[in-house]
């Protein structure tokens, strides 16, 4: 029993979080806001280089061979930053995706691109017919009840849809399957479709642990620095405790995500209710400090020139996307107690 | 105690019901908060004025009915239950207007009444400023005495609807040397007067309907203080009152809110969790208590009681209860409720996150909910001020 | 409209609040925890003097002849001295019930004694089995199914339960109905039955409601006189909010029970709705400010020595009985939506 | 990161699992909070003692095994998986013990600590006054230097399980000149000394389990300071790291709830609301959280790091759960929640409501969510104080 990272991973941690601080600043964000397709800056290509997008590549592939425990905390980070770009898609979902299903062609075609940066995979589920960043895949992997094709995005029609959160760019994806397209399929397939949507569900939440640290991180330095009465707002009772309630959920959602990601990594029977268990915690904090941050800035957090809100929005998304917490709930309510008893 | 309304109170409602049921666009137009659905929203207020229906219970001297109170909540109830427009003129109407029927002078009165009545002239709030927002006593915006009138500089924000208005009343600091609370006074100022820049800004929602609004030596004459040289802080307080109390939110809103919870609950139950029944119920009766309490305050003033501080208690309540009844609803949309385009997927266009984002300020404008809690501690039940 | 009570009204509340804080201060609801039996002490004579146990009786039986709305005020300053007395069975549910459904004998026989004070009627619902103060009562009026039996106390079996609340003396009933017994059944009966429980309803709301507004009271006097860190704890800000909360609560309870009231008196067809939001929201007013009134005390509230935690009891177990919030929510949600659809 | 056991810890926990099943009374013993369970507790005590299971972790010379923090979390999960009897000595072995082992002399140590792992000697805390709670710098009772020792004299209260225990330990005013945090000296004090006099004082959940402590000219021989003259207030707050900490709320005590909850929701559902599944859910997640919120916590401990004033978010969070799980179960026990007898009708002897009032206990004591709320953010989030 040892319950902590070790010294490189959280240096490799500290390494991307400098990284996309720089490369990955709000205006990114912003931009993605203003219609700049995601993928559009540098911070994937750095990301790529220091092995993030290549975290779960074999080494014959050019990846670093690593696992999810390696890979989370990386995934922490871009949710810290908000960044726009499918890295949960290509790094998490897919890359597995293709290293355990793949023909050998395919993998050696796909995987050393992954690696390098070179390409964007994005993962499309019949859970969620929205797929966010369809637009800038080199490869769409879509899901068809029990299997799974892989898809030209040069052949394919995409409609765009709005989320809340504008730096998410949404699309319905109009694709044809063929008997060459399909990747995997029948109980195998299944066995697919749960793990690719298990592994989103780890990504996702790891990036709404990371959105709510930013937005703790923020609002904790805004109430220092603002003055009301002649004293920081900082100092009142009633700011402090709402603060330390947004400490108090996120710091009890982390063990949670980290051990999600353990159990995919050790092939854990429970890893399904264990990352709906941690999807559920990092949800319902990453909203709940969405709430605080707001009302402790009070109106400046309201307008669209702040940053704030764009984390808000980005934790609204992800959290009420693939199961919100009432949802996962459920999910894990089924490991309690059997099928779901929808009668009582 | 009588919950009955008198057949002239029925008759009225029905009157306003066949009216607005005539005449509410069918199609809700673009939020008033944009530049562009702001000058639609107009065309609405001149509708219902010319029907008399934009102030009814004002003289009718200016554009009113001299309806009671108790026929304004049923004005209101039938209003939100219609669906009808966002009103753009309420900071203006509910906001200045009682303070000018307390402490105007005839020629305010008569100057600017009927021309707010009918949309003519549409007013703006302008109190908060970079460093006074729970602190208004913080305002440093000033006023100086010149020839005739004063000269005012300085910087207002949050300024709701700011880029659309024609006019802003605010509070500016008269007299520097006096504490924090004296030495203001309250003025009424047009927006086109010379000295005046006005920047919208975003909100989060994706209207512009804030604005900066700069004042560099902008000339007021003296027939436009209102309530009293250095007498700004009580007169404030009047509005805040107001502003706080019921005339902003009418329980009509949070009725017509609930009816269409119970109706997406209806659309959407086989999908949600079953404990999102629960949820909806409680935001129903949420809203009938609302609607009770109206009733019990409305009583209450009838009678000649003050609302005073009980109107901190009315808006936590219905600021918090409006946000928990969004919350309710995209808990029932579930993976739809980001979506807030007009595609088929989408449920009701994304107006349901779009009101969840509008409910947020409700704890937030007008006094934030610590503050409120402060006065009711403080206030009502008489603890302690540190 | 007019939602406000009289000048009289107001005036006979200030009445039996004096009459009560003289009658039945804490000693004697401490008294009936060391095992007295309710209405040991002076209060319900004096009650009964001043007309609230005969409010609803007609009268040409010596009753005020008066409704709901004149009661249930007195009913609220029953619940802020948590008197132990079946105030609520006998003046609230047992006299309409005699009035409206019994013959004239039988109604000659109980109601002058009702009003007189002479008779303590306690009724018992199905719905509840643990019927309170039954080991006092003059007459028993037994619910089965359909139909309403009058039943002479003397000729029961009783056994005694144990409420968190050691003042409410729970009895389990052993009668045996007869012919002669029955006072109403048939679909009389039924509507007679929902009348009951609706009374009740009302009542036990009104009781929650004055039990908070003691709670409340005596919390912000506290908080006002305990100095920590050299200041009253009532100068923080975390009690205040806690407070504030408390008063909020209440205040929006309150009008629900008034129109409660008013909807019985008026036969409303939709005040079994309106009773059912009145114990909802007094229930959960009532648990809130209890739970928020023992954190604010610390552990003196902790003590059985302080009297705090005979109110709080009092409040969990009425909050409880009768169908908790949940229970009429549902109930209310049946009048919004139509019959349970217990199958979704 | 490995969450798996060795099989040294394996092979500890099934031996640990196999001697409770073995030992553990049928029946529940009568509270330890009442005089008579108190005795029957230390029976209890002394059983798990001479199988060296009261204290695993300490060195076998005190009675211990010398278990790792591993193998004591492990013991704690099967403590309480088993619904073994709550521990009445845990004030002296959670609270004193690791004080003793940080600051105490050999003496001491000798003297005391075999004594209390047996339950020969138990110890209760003598910190809160009547005017002195979440503000324990407002210690009035006073220890004046006599000759080889000191001289105690003032009350102590709220003193857990005081009535029944033979020894206190506490804060006590050596220097009255000092300011508010310093001049404080711990004492460790027998109950049964000239001027001691205990009243027992009821709880709210009718256990006695209170005590009042006077002392009137109490000699203490300078061997019982414990952690230097004037120095109590740091040693003081050592304890309230681990009184806050993971030590007195393991999480095998919440994972025990969560599965009595459970096995609750199986037997009530049908009559309950829907909704509770949710809660349910909720309860069982939580103590999982917590689980592993605290097996991070043990681990950074072994590789050397600092509880420190995380152990605030731990209390709140813990004692927060702990009221909302029994919420749920007196939600689901609907209009038997009251029922606290023996009868048929009442669920699980009323033991619910008993553990509810208990819970209500975890926010007040070892310093109220509000000051832990006001350490988070002070020294974790490093907002500025007033």
């Amino acid at each position: 029993m040892q319950f902590s990272f070790t010294e490189d991973q959280v240096l490799f941690q500290r390494t991307v979080r400098d990284l996309l601080a720089k490369e990955c600043p709000p205006e990114v964000v912003r931009a993605a806001w203003e219609g700049e397709p995601a993928h559009a800056g540098r911070a994937w290509g750095r990301l790529a280089e220091v092995g993030v997008t290549g975290m779960l590549v074999p080494e014959e592939h050019g990846g670093m061979g690593l696992d999810e425990t390696d890979l989370v905390l990386a995934l922490e980070e871009s949710g810290r930053v908000a960044l726009p770009d499918p890295i949960v898609s290509t790094a998490l979902v897919a890359a597995p995706l293709l290293r355990d299903r793949a023909p050998q062609a395919i993998a050696s075609k796909w995987l050393p691109r992954i690696a390098t940066g070179d390409a964007l995979v994005v993962v499309g589920l019949d859970e969620s017919p929205n797929v966010p960043s369809a637009d800038v895949a080199d490869l769409l992997i879509m899901q068809l009840g029990s299997e799974f094709h892989l898809v030209d995005p040069t052949k394919v029609t995409l409609n765009r849809h709005s989320s809340v959160d504008g730096s998410r760019h949404l699309f319905t994806v109009d694709w044809r399957a063929t008997d060459e397209s399909m990747l995997v399929g029948g109980e195998q397939g299944w066995q697919s479709v749960n793990e690719a949507f298990d592994r989103l569900l780890l990504g996702v939440s790891a990036q709404l642990v990371g959105l709510a640290a930013h937005m703790l991180d923020t609002t904790v330095t805004y109430v220092k620095d603002r003055h009301q009465f002649g004293v920081p707002i900082g100092s009142f009772q009633a700011i402090k405790h709402q603060l330390a309630d947004c400490l108090i959920k996120l710091e009890f959602a982390r063990p949670l995500v980290y051990r999600a990601a353990y159990s995919i990594a050790t092939t854990n029977p429970d890893a399904s209710s264990h990352v709906s268990m941690a999807k559920a915690f990092a949800s319902d904090a990453a909203t709940f400090v969405a709430g605080r941050a707001l009302q402790c800035h009070g109106a400046i957090g309201y307008t669209d020139e702040y940053d704030l809100h764009m984390w808000m929005k980005r934790a609204w998304a992800l959290a009420s996307r693939y199961g919100d917490s009432r949802f996962h709930r459920r999910r894990v309510g089924r490991a309690i107690f059997g099928p779901d008893p929808q009668t009582q | 105690m009588d919950l009955s309304f008198t057949a002239e109170e029925e008759a009225f409602r029905d009157e306003v019901r066949a009216w607005l049921a005539a005449n509410v666009p069918r199609e809700p137009l673009p939020s008033g908060d944009t530049r562009d659905g702001f000058a639609r929203h107009l065309e609405w207020e001149r509708k219902l004025f010319d029907a008399r229906y934009s102030v009814v219970s004002w003289p009718a001297e200016y554009g009113g009915r001299d309806a009671s109170l108790i026929e304004w909540v049923i004005f209101e109830e039938e209003y939100y239950r219609a669906a009808a427009p966002q009103r753009v003129t309420q900071n203006g109407i509910f906001l200045l207007a009682p303070i000018l029927f307390e402490v105007g002078t005839d020629w305010q009165k008569d100057r600017y009444l009927r021309a707010m009545a009918s949309g003519e002239e549409t007013w703006c709030q302008g109190w908060s400023e970079p460093n006074a927002g729970s602190d208004l006593a913080g305002i440093v915006s000033k006023a100086r005495r010149v020839d005739g009138g004063w000269s005012l500089s300085g910087q207002k924000t949050w300024t709701t609807r700011g880029a659309f208005c024609t006019h802003l009343f605010g509070l500016f600091r008269s007299d520097p040397e006096a504490g924090r609370h004296r030495g203001l006074t309250y003025f009424l100022v047009p927006l086109d007067a010379d000295g005046v820049t006005v920047n919208g800004v975003g909100r989060l929602d994706g209207d512009e309907g804030f604005a900066e609004v700069f004042f560099d030596d902008v000339f007021v004459p003296d027939r436009d203080v209102l309530g009293g040289v250095d007498n700004g802080w009580s007169v404030a307080m009047t509005t805040t009152n107001s502003e706080r109390g019921l005339t902003l939110r009418s329980p009509g809103r949070f009725m017509a809110t609930a009816d269409r919870l119970v109706d997406l609950y209806q659309q959407r139950h086989e999908l949600a969790d079953p404990g999102l029944r629960d949820e909806v119920v409680q935001a129903w009766m949420g809203a009938e208590a609302y609607r009770l309490y109206t009733w019990q305050t409305v009583t209450k003033m009838i009678e000649g009681g003050d609302i005073g501080p009980d109107a901190s208690i009315n808006k936590v309540f219905w600021s918090e209860m409006d946000v928990k009844m969004h919350e309710t609803a995209l808990a029932l949309l579930g993976p739809l409720a980001e979506l807030v385009d007009t595609s088929s997927e989408a449920v009701d266009r994304g107006s349901w996150m779009k009101g969840f984002q509008f409910a947020l300020s409700g704890p937030i404008y007008a006094g934030t909910n610590e503050i409120q809690r402060n006065i009711i501690a403080e206030r009502v039940l008489g603890l302690p001020r540190r």
